[in-house]
């Protein structure tokens, strides 16, 4: 039935199962031996609400509409006396419904000021429904075990943030050190020559980025603010 | 099982048939979509779930305790999934396992899917995650285990006598109450 | 017409029992103590022989096994009898009910029987009948009954067909297992399987003194009779009746609760009985090694059981290793097997051993 | 034999599990009884929810219904209600083995529409994790293909390779089994430090721990007498039926989109493509341990490829693709999955159509099953590779 | 025969459209080429013989049969589009042709016998869009959805049940406080409509048609006041399980709870309903990019 001793064939399935017999079982004993999850692992969503300001952002373009966020308008007194009073909304409720929740992340990716974090945990099964909206104060706990995320690759392209400050103080340095030359085309000039000396070492090609947008990879190396 | 549902187990007696049913849940994988291949790696070397006594050769309902259903029910599948619920032996543990089983998850708006297995069979543990890791199913098998260790049969199967339909959840809140104040004797030598 | 036969009789040497330990005291302890005996062999040791399975396959398959039930998951059969004790015992509709109800007894029951001749060592076993061999063998093709009503009673149309695949099988892998111990037979001489032991201890390789076992001589003998037992107890790769890809469970796809959980020791406390048939015939029994003798008195006893079952768990570990390793055998292709190679084969094997009975007697 | 419509109401009323459907039948003098099986939809052997009704006469099987849609979730409604990033996040979960390549078709549909040029390195990573992608697929179908003939390790091996590929890609894009790291301009953020080494680490584990599946399954005899020669599938009905992948590579065709319309970067690579002989369950499958080699091949290319720069294009607030209708065909591991988006200048897409390969391979099993017997016909159903997500959408 | 065996030879889109054009006729209306994709548009008499012909040219050789499906074309009714490629000369061929027939009873003529992978593919397309293949052998039962589904749902008229029952949940603005600090309740203004999406008045109607379903229960069930909170908070996350059922789907919720929950939402789906029909016209008179914080 095949070139070979018809016998190998079978032979050869044994080998192979009694090879496994001496190594060591992968297993992991999950009670005891907790997995190690990588920093970007997609596990639960946690609310940093010091940032939240309230834009409503991540509730209109979840997918799942499983957001549900409740604030009210409050004024502000002005800082300096004799200026305008001005109107803030201050969060009252943030629930995120996880029984819904399809764990695209678009609301992390979304959200304009960083209060929404990815955090790897997953042990949160529950006996009954309801128990998987998680308020506020639920969110607020996951926040404690969100990672700092990875470095980026070498190859990697540089945070917009970290080029644009780059740029600027190397155009503050050159503005110092050399202020007899012409100012105006020469500060342009430097300023062009700055970026472009500046690009080969940092891998970044002559293209300038806007400051305004911040590129999600630069968002993710700045660590979660106050505690 | 014909007392079984009448007279209350003295304590050691029902100590050692919870212990019992908790460490011998054969599985029924009612796979139906992604958190199938999350189960199926729950069940394959790396995280084996027999090491907790949930033994997947269970291939009909007929053999089998629990039943974990991952992955989206859509209409047409719904009575499948309900003749399949009737057909398994009474002290049954269903464990919906995923978004799509939990409530419809990203199908929420869709026009053919049933939104949650929980309209159709009452559910014990829901485990969240879309799909969840297969450690989250283990954690959900602990937590049903916890939950059996300190059940009484009698109140379950009495429980199914009546009302079939939510058994789950009314046992449910017997069952926090119970199995709050008596902390669950350490297990038989566990670990190993 | 009678003077014939009358020296053939004379020839035959007289049979005289081996006395068994259990024998001592009145009729009632023996009884007693038989009846442990068979309870032990019929439901500790298939325990055993599960947990085995269970560890064994994990370890093959680069996994743990059970390990929270119990010290090292030893209790998980355990667990799964007292759970199969709470089911509840569902009897389908459609299904023809005493039927339905009494097809898991009948393969428990002659799995049951054919413990009684098995001999663990010198004196322990229960019974040493002059006919044991062709006891177990009659007993044990009982079984099949069992499977055929389990498969019809069902009304369930996976498992007709799994009934139907059961009883072709057994019976295709009935006629090589047969011929098979009959050439052991013929080479003990006694049909007796405490006599077969000690026939294989007492005769000798050549004149060297080393007691040969039946495996050498007979080694095309022993792999029919591996593989005739392998099918006759429906374990993969001639797990057809179970084919669980194909017939959901088979046979049992209906059966729950107790009545699955006897289904389910038969087929371990069958692994354990073929086993233990297979060292009786073939592995020399209670005997160490080839040349090497048992101390006698109470220290050889338990020495000799524990050899017989380490070499029955040895056989155990060997059906679960190809359990793991091959696939499924197609019906058909399970049929050409038995009838075109295992069943010639074992003629000539049975040819072979009547021969050398021959000349070497 | 009899007129065959006459069993046709026979199959209609048959549920799973239902009594015996016994209908005499038979002109001549042996009255014989034709049986109407069920198999799914909860069994066992299908991957799923996919129910099959055979109509056998004794074990040999005279005709075959496939009976879907017991996983249709209507993704192509919903896509008309969402987004292109929302879209990104669903349309991962329907041929649920392969994830990144559904994303990936989208991804490139629109940028065609857009006519938007994605980095290059962008361009490499989706490669790279495409492959590793197709890996996890045919891992899979090793173990369940295995599974259905009976032999369990198979599969407790694959995910074990599994579980470290899924490791690998976890530390990337965050997901397990729905990854969501395309985007219309590229991928959401670039790979972290040291990927690229562990990548190629489990990639030199996975290639050394390949031979074993050779032995186990491939070699062995028994795998061999279940599957040579069992469905053959001809190359002109494959096309007819629009059977691609490797199905069609293991009747002899190599059509593959990735060798003969080149997207992303394959033009720069080398790809091989394994090709059986006449297209029985034996090819289909040594067809699939041969992509899995050649995915390892490619994935080593990509490692001495990989550039730097940025990963993604700098995105409009709103994606809206241009009025206008568009075709993307991709090679997905089970075979060509295209995308037929037509958009009316608005931000949720007008139709989008997903040609998936599952929906076409499995027409081919009414005529592969044809004259079988029962355990053949469960070795063709896990031999034609579908996932029912992929069928029913 | 080996792949892209004839690719130098394989023919450039208007030689396509040419050939086609003098074997058939007036039944090739025109062609496209947009996107990277040639479309031939087809006469609906000429469609069969056009792909016999796309087969059996040994020019054309089109063997692969790609996909067909059926689009929804507003008003002058519904497309089909099939899609050939050729694994000789590695050319791919869209032809889409408008249906006969309106929106009413769209009809189109099968393909089964032409490429065996149709047969499956028009079913869908007759499932999902509700057009006619005659010659086809077995268009019932429906392949995909239920037996006993209603309605056909790729069609732009059939709305999502659980999109009008739900509440957007990014529809909440936040809520004035007055002095003493508790919030004012809102009356539900006209900005709530929910969806960032234009869902047009069709959708009105079916929120209005919804409510005479109601309005029947609200009759049956006897009269307790409606409970309807005009801001729902926890019970939305309850609220997609009760969703009501969407039209003729057998989602088997107990029809004591789907009747509470219909008219629960009632009051939110009139008041969803007329604003979204305003917001969607204001919103295309001016549209404004929305712009947020």
């Amino acid at each position: 039935m095949s070139r070979t001793i018809p016998g190998t064939g079978l032979l050869k399935g044994l080998a192979v199962t009694i090879k496994h017999l001496g190594q060591r079982p992968v297993t992991q004993m999950y009670p005891h031996e907790r997995p190690d999850l990588a920093p970007r692992t997609r596990g639960v969503i946690a609310l940093m609400d010091e940032n939240c300001t309230v834009c409503m952002l991540c509730s209109r373009e979840c997918p799942d509409w499983c957001i549900y966020i409740d604030s009210h308008k409050e004024s502000v007194p002005s800082a300096t006396e004799g200026g305008r009073s001005r109107t803030r909304n201050v969060l009252d409720r943030f629930a995120i419904d996880f029984s819904l929740c399809m764990y695209c992340g678009i609301c992390v990716e979304v959200c304009p000021f960083d209060a929404l974090w990815w955090s790897p945990e997953f042990e949160y099964a529950e006996y009954s429904i309801d128990g998987l909206l998680h308020e506020m104060g639920r969110l607020r706990e996951w926040a404690d075990t969100v990672p700092a995320p990875p470095m980026l690759d070498v190859g990697a392209d540089a945070p917009a943030e970290v080029v644009d400050a780059i740029a600027k103080s190397d155009k503050a340095l050159l503005a110092a050190s050399a202020p007899a030359v012409g100012a105006g085309a020469a500060g342009a000039a430097a300023g062009a020559a700055g970026a472009g000396a500046l690009g080969p070492r940092l891998g970044l090609g002559p293209r300038r980025r806007s400051p305004r947008s911040t590129s999600r990879a630069a968002r993710s190396t700045r660590r979660p603010t106050t505690r | 099982m014909g007392l079984m549902d009448q007279v209350e187990l003295p304590k050691p007696v029902k100590y050692v048939f919870n212990w019992g049913r908790k460490y011998s849940l054969w599985c029924f994988n009612f796979g139906l979509a992604c958190c199938a291949i999350e189960f199926i790696a729950a069940s394959t070397s790396r995280h084996d779930f027999i090491r907790h006594g949930v033994i997947p050769f269970a291939h009909g309902p007929r053999q089998a305790d629990l039943l974990v259903v991952s992955g989206t029910l859509t209409d047409k599948m719904a009575p499948a999934v309900k003749r399949l619920y009737d057909e398994m032996p009474e002290p049954k543990y269903v464990i919906s396992f995923g978004s799509c089983s939990n409530c419809g998850g990203p199908y929420w708006d869709s026009y053919s899917v049933t939104k949650g297995v929980d309209q159709i069979i009452p559910v014990d543990v829901y485990v969240p995650g879309c799909p969840p890791r297969p450690e989250a199913l283990l954690d959900g098998i602990m937590k049903l285990q916890d939950r059996i260790q300190g059940e009484s049969l009698k109140d379950r199967i009495a429980a199914v006598r009546r009302d079939p339909a939510n058994i789950g959840a009314e046992a449910g809140m017997a069952l926090d109450a119970q199995s709050l104040h008596t902390a669950a004797p350490a297990e038989l030598g566990s670990g190993g | 017409m009678t003077t014939v036969i009358a020296p053939v009789a004379t020839l035959l040497p007289v049979f005289a029992p081996a006395e068994s330990l259990l024998d001592t005291g009145g009729t009632v302890v023996s009884l007693l103590l038989k009846i442990a005996f068979i309870t032990v062999m019929f439901l500790v040791v298939p325990l055993v022989g599960g947990y085995l399975e269970h560890k064994g396959m994990a370890r093959l398959q680069n996994r743990r096994g059970p390990v929270e039930a119990g010290p090292a998951g030893s209790l998980q059969l355990v667990a799964d009898g007292i759970k199969f004790i709470q089911k509840e015992d569902i009897i389908p509709g459609a299904a023809d009910r005493k039927v339905f109800a009494m097809a898991p007894a009948i393969g428990l029951v002659a799995t049951l029987l054919s413990f009684a001749v098995i001999p663990l060592a010198p004196g322990l076993f229960a019974l040493d009948l002059e006919l044991g061999l062709f006891y177990v063998l009659a007993i044990s093709s009982v079984g099949v009954l069992g499977i055929m009503m389990a498969g019809w009673a069902s009304a369930n149309k996976f498992s007709l067909i799994g009934g139907l695949r059961a009883a072709a099988q057994l019976i295709a892998y009935e006629l090589p297992l047969i011929l098979v111990a009959v050439a052991v037979a013929l080479q003990a001489g006694t049909l007796s399987l405490v006599g077969i032991v000690e026939a294989q201890q007492s005769s000798e390789l050549f004149g060297t003194g080393i007691s040969m076992w039946y495996v050498f001589p007979q080694a095309l003998g022993f792999g029919i009779f591996f593989l005739a037992a392998l099918a006759e107890l429906s374990r993969p790769p001639f797990d057809m009746p179970i084919g669980d890809s194909e017939l959901v469970f088979g046979y049992i796809t209906e059966y729950s609760g107790i009545k699955f959980a006897m289904f389910l020791l038969t087929e371990y406390a069958g692994m354990i009985l073929m086993s233990g048939l297979t060292v009786v015939l073939f592995l020399g029994g209670w005997q160490p090694l080839p040349g090497l003798d048992l101390p006698d008195g109470a220290l050889g006893v338990l020495l000799g059981a524990g050899v017989t079952l380490g070499k029955i768990m040895l056989l155990v570990f060997v059906m679960i290793w190809v359990r793991v390793a091959y696939p499924r055998l197609r019906e058909d292709q399970l049929q050409r097997i038995s009838w075109t190679v295992l069943v010639p084969l074992s003629l000539v094997n049975l040819a072979v051993v009547a021969v050398g009975k021959v000349v070497a007697g | 034999m009899s007129d065959l419509d006459v069993r046709e109401q026979l199959l209609q009323g048959t549920a799973p599990g239902e009594g015996l459907a016994i209908e005499l039948v038979g002109d001549g003098d042996l009255v014989t009884a034709d049986m109407s099986l069920s198999i799914g939809p909860a069994h066992p052997a299908t991957h799923g929810v996919f129910r099959v009704v055979f109509e056998m006469d004794g074990e040999r099987i005279l005709r075959a219904k496939p009976v879907i849609g017991y996983m249709h979730r209507g993704f192509e409604k919903l896509a008309e209600y969402r987004d292109y990033r929302q879209i990104m996040a669903l349309v991962n979960r329907h041929d649920w083995l392969s994830g990144f390549s559904n994303e990936l078709g989208v991804a490139l549909a629109v940028e065609q529409m857009l006519e938007m040029e994605v980095p290059e390195r962008a361009q490499w990573i989706r490669m790279l994790m495409a492959e590793w992608n197709r890996i996890l697929n045919h891992l899979m179908f090793i173990g369940s293909f295995a599974l259905e003939l009976g032999a369990i390790t198979p599969m407790f091996y694959a995910f074990r390779e599994r579980e470290d590929i899924q490791h690998l890609m976890e530390s990337a894009t965050g997901g397990r089994l729905h990854f969501t790291y395309n985007q219309v301009g590229g991928v959401k953020i670039d790979l972290p430090r040291g990927f690229l080494a562990e990548s190629a680490r489990v990639s030199k584990l996975t290639r050394s721990r390949m031979p074993d599946y050779d032995d186990l399954v491939l070699g062995n005899e028994i795998f061999r007498g279940r599957t040579v020669d069992i469905g053959p599938l001809p190359t002109d009905v494959a096309l007819s039926l629009g059977v691609t992948g490797p199905a069609l590579h293991a009747t002899g065709l190599a059509e593959d989109s990735r060798v003969t319309e080149p997207y992303l970067k394959y033009g720069d690579i080398d790809v091989e493509v394994p090709v059986g002989r006449n297209g029985d369950a034996y090819d289909r499958f040594a067809v699939l341990l041969g992509r899995i080699r050649v995915s390892l091949d490619i994935i080593d290319q990509i490692h001495d490829h990989m550039t730097s720069g940025p990963v993604n294009q700098k995105l409009p607030k709103m994606v809206k693709a241009p009025e206008g209708a568009t075709y993307v065909r991709t090679e997905n591991p089970l075979g060509q999955l295209g995308y037929w988006l037509e958009s009316d200048g608005g931000r949720t897409p007008w139709r989008l159509k997903m040609r998936t390969p599952s929906f076409s391979n499995v027409q081919a099993i009414p005529y592969l099953v044809q004259g079988q017997l029962l355990p053949d016909a469960i070795s063709i159903l896990g031999s034609v590779f579908f996932v029912v997500g992929d069928i029913d959408r | 025969m080996s792949v892209l065996a004839r690719r130098d030879r394989a023919l450039t889109p208007e030689e396509t459209e040419a050939l086609l054009r003098d074997r058939l006729g007036d039944g090739i209306i025109g062609s496209t080429l947009a996107h990277r994709m040639f479309t031939v548009h087809v006469a609906p008499s000429a469609w069969v013989d056009t792909f016999t012909r796309c087969r059996d040219e040994p020019l054309l050789d089109f063997d692969l049969f790609d996909t067909l499906h059926g689009v929804d074309a507003r008003e002058d009714g519904f497309d089909v589009v099939a899609i050939l490629y050729s694994t000789s000369t590695g050319n791919r061929l869209c032809l889409r042709t408008r249906c006969e027939g309106g929106r009413d009873t769209p009809v189109c003529p099968s393909l089964n016998d032409v490429y065996r992978g149709a047969n499956w593919m028009e079913r869908e397309t007759w499932d999902m869009f509700g057009i006619e293949f005659p010659g086809h052998p077995a268009l019932e039962p429906r392949i995909l959805t239920v037996e006993n589904f209603e309605g056909w749902p790729l069609r732009k008229d059939f709305h999502l049940a659980s999109r009008v029952a739900k509440p957007w949940p990014g529809v909440k603005e936040p809520a004035e406080l007055d002095e003493d600090g508790n919030v004012i309740e809102r009356v539900p203004g006209i900005g709530d409509a929910p969806g960032p999406y234009v869902l047009d008045e069709a959708m009105a109607a079916q929120a209005i048609a919804l409510r005479q379903v109601s309005a029947a229960i609200d009759a049956a069930a006897g009269n307790e006041a409606a409970v309807a909170s005009a801001e729902p908070t926890v019970s939305d996350a309850t609220m997609p399980e009760a969703s009501a059922p969407a039209s003729g789907t057998a989602a088997s919720t107990d029809p004591a709870a789907a009747a509470d929950a219909a008219r629960t939402a009632d009051e939110q789906r009139r008041a969803q309903a007329e604003a979204r029909a305003r917001k969607a016209a204001e919103r295309a008179a001016d549209e404004t990019p929305e712009e947020q914080a």
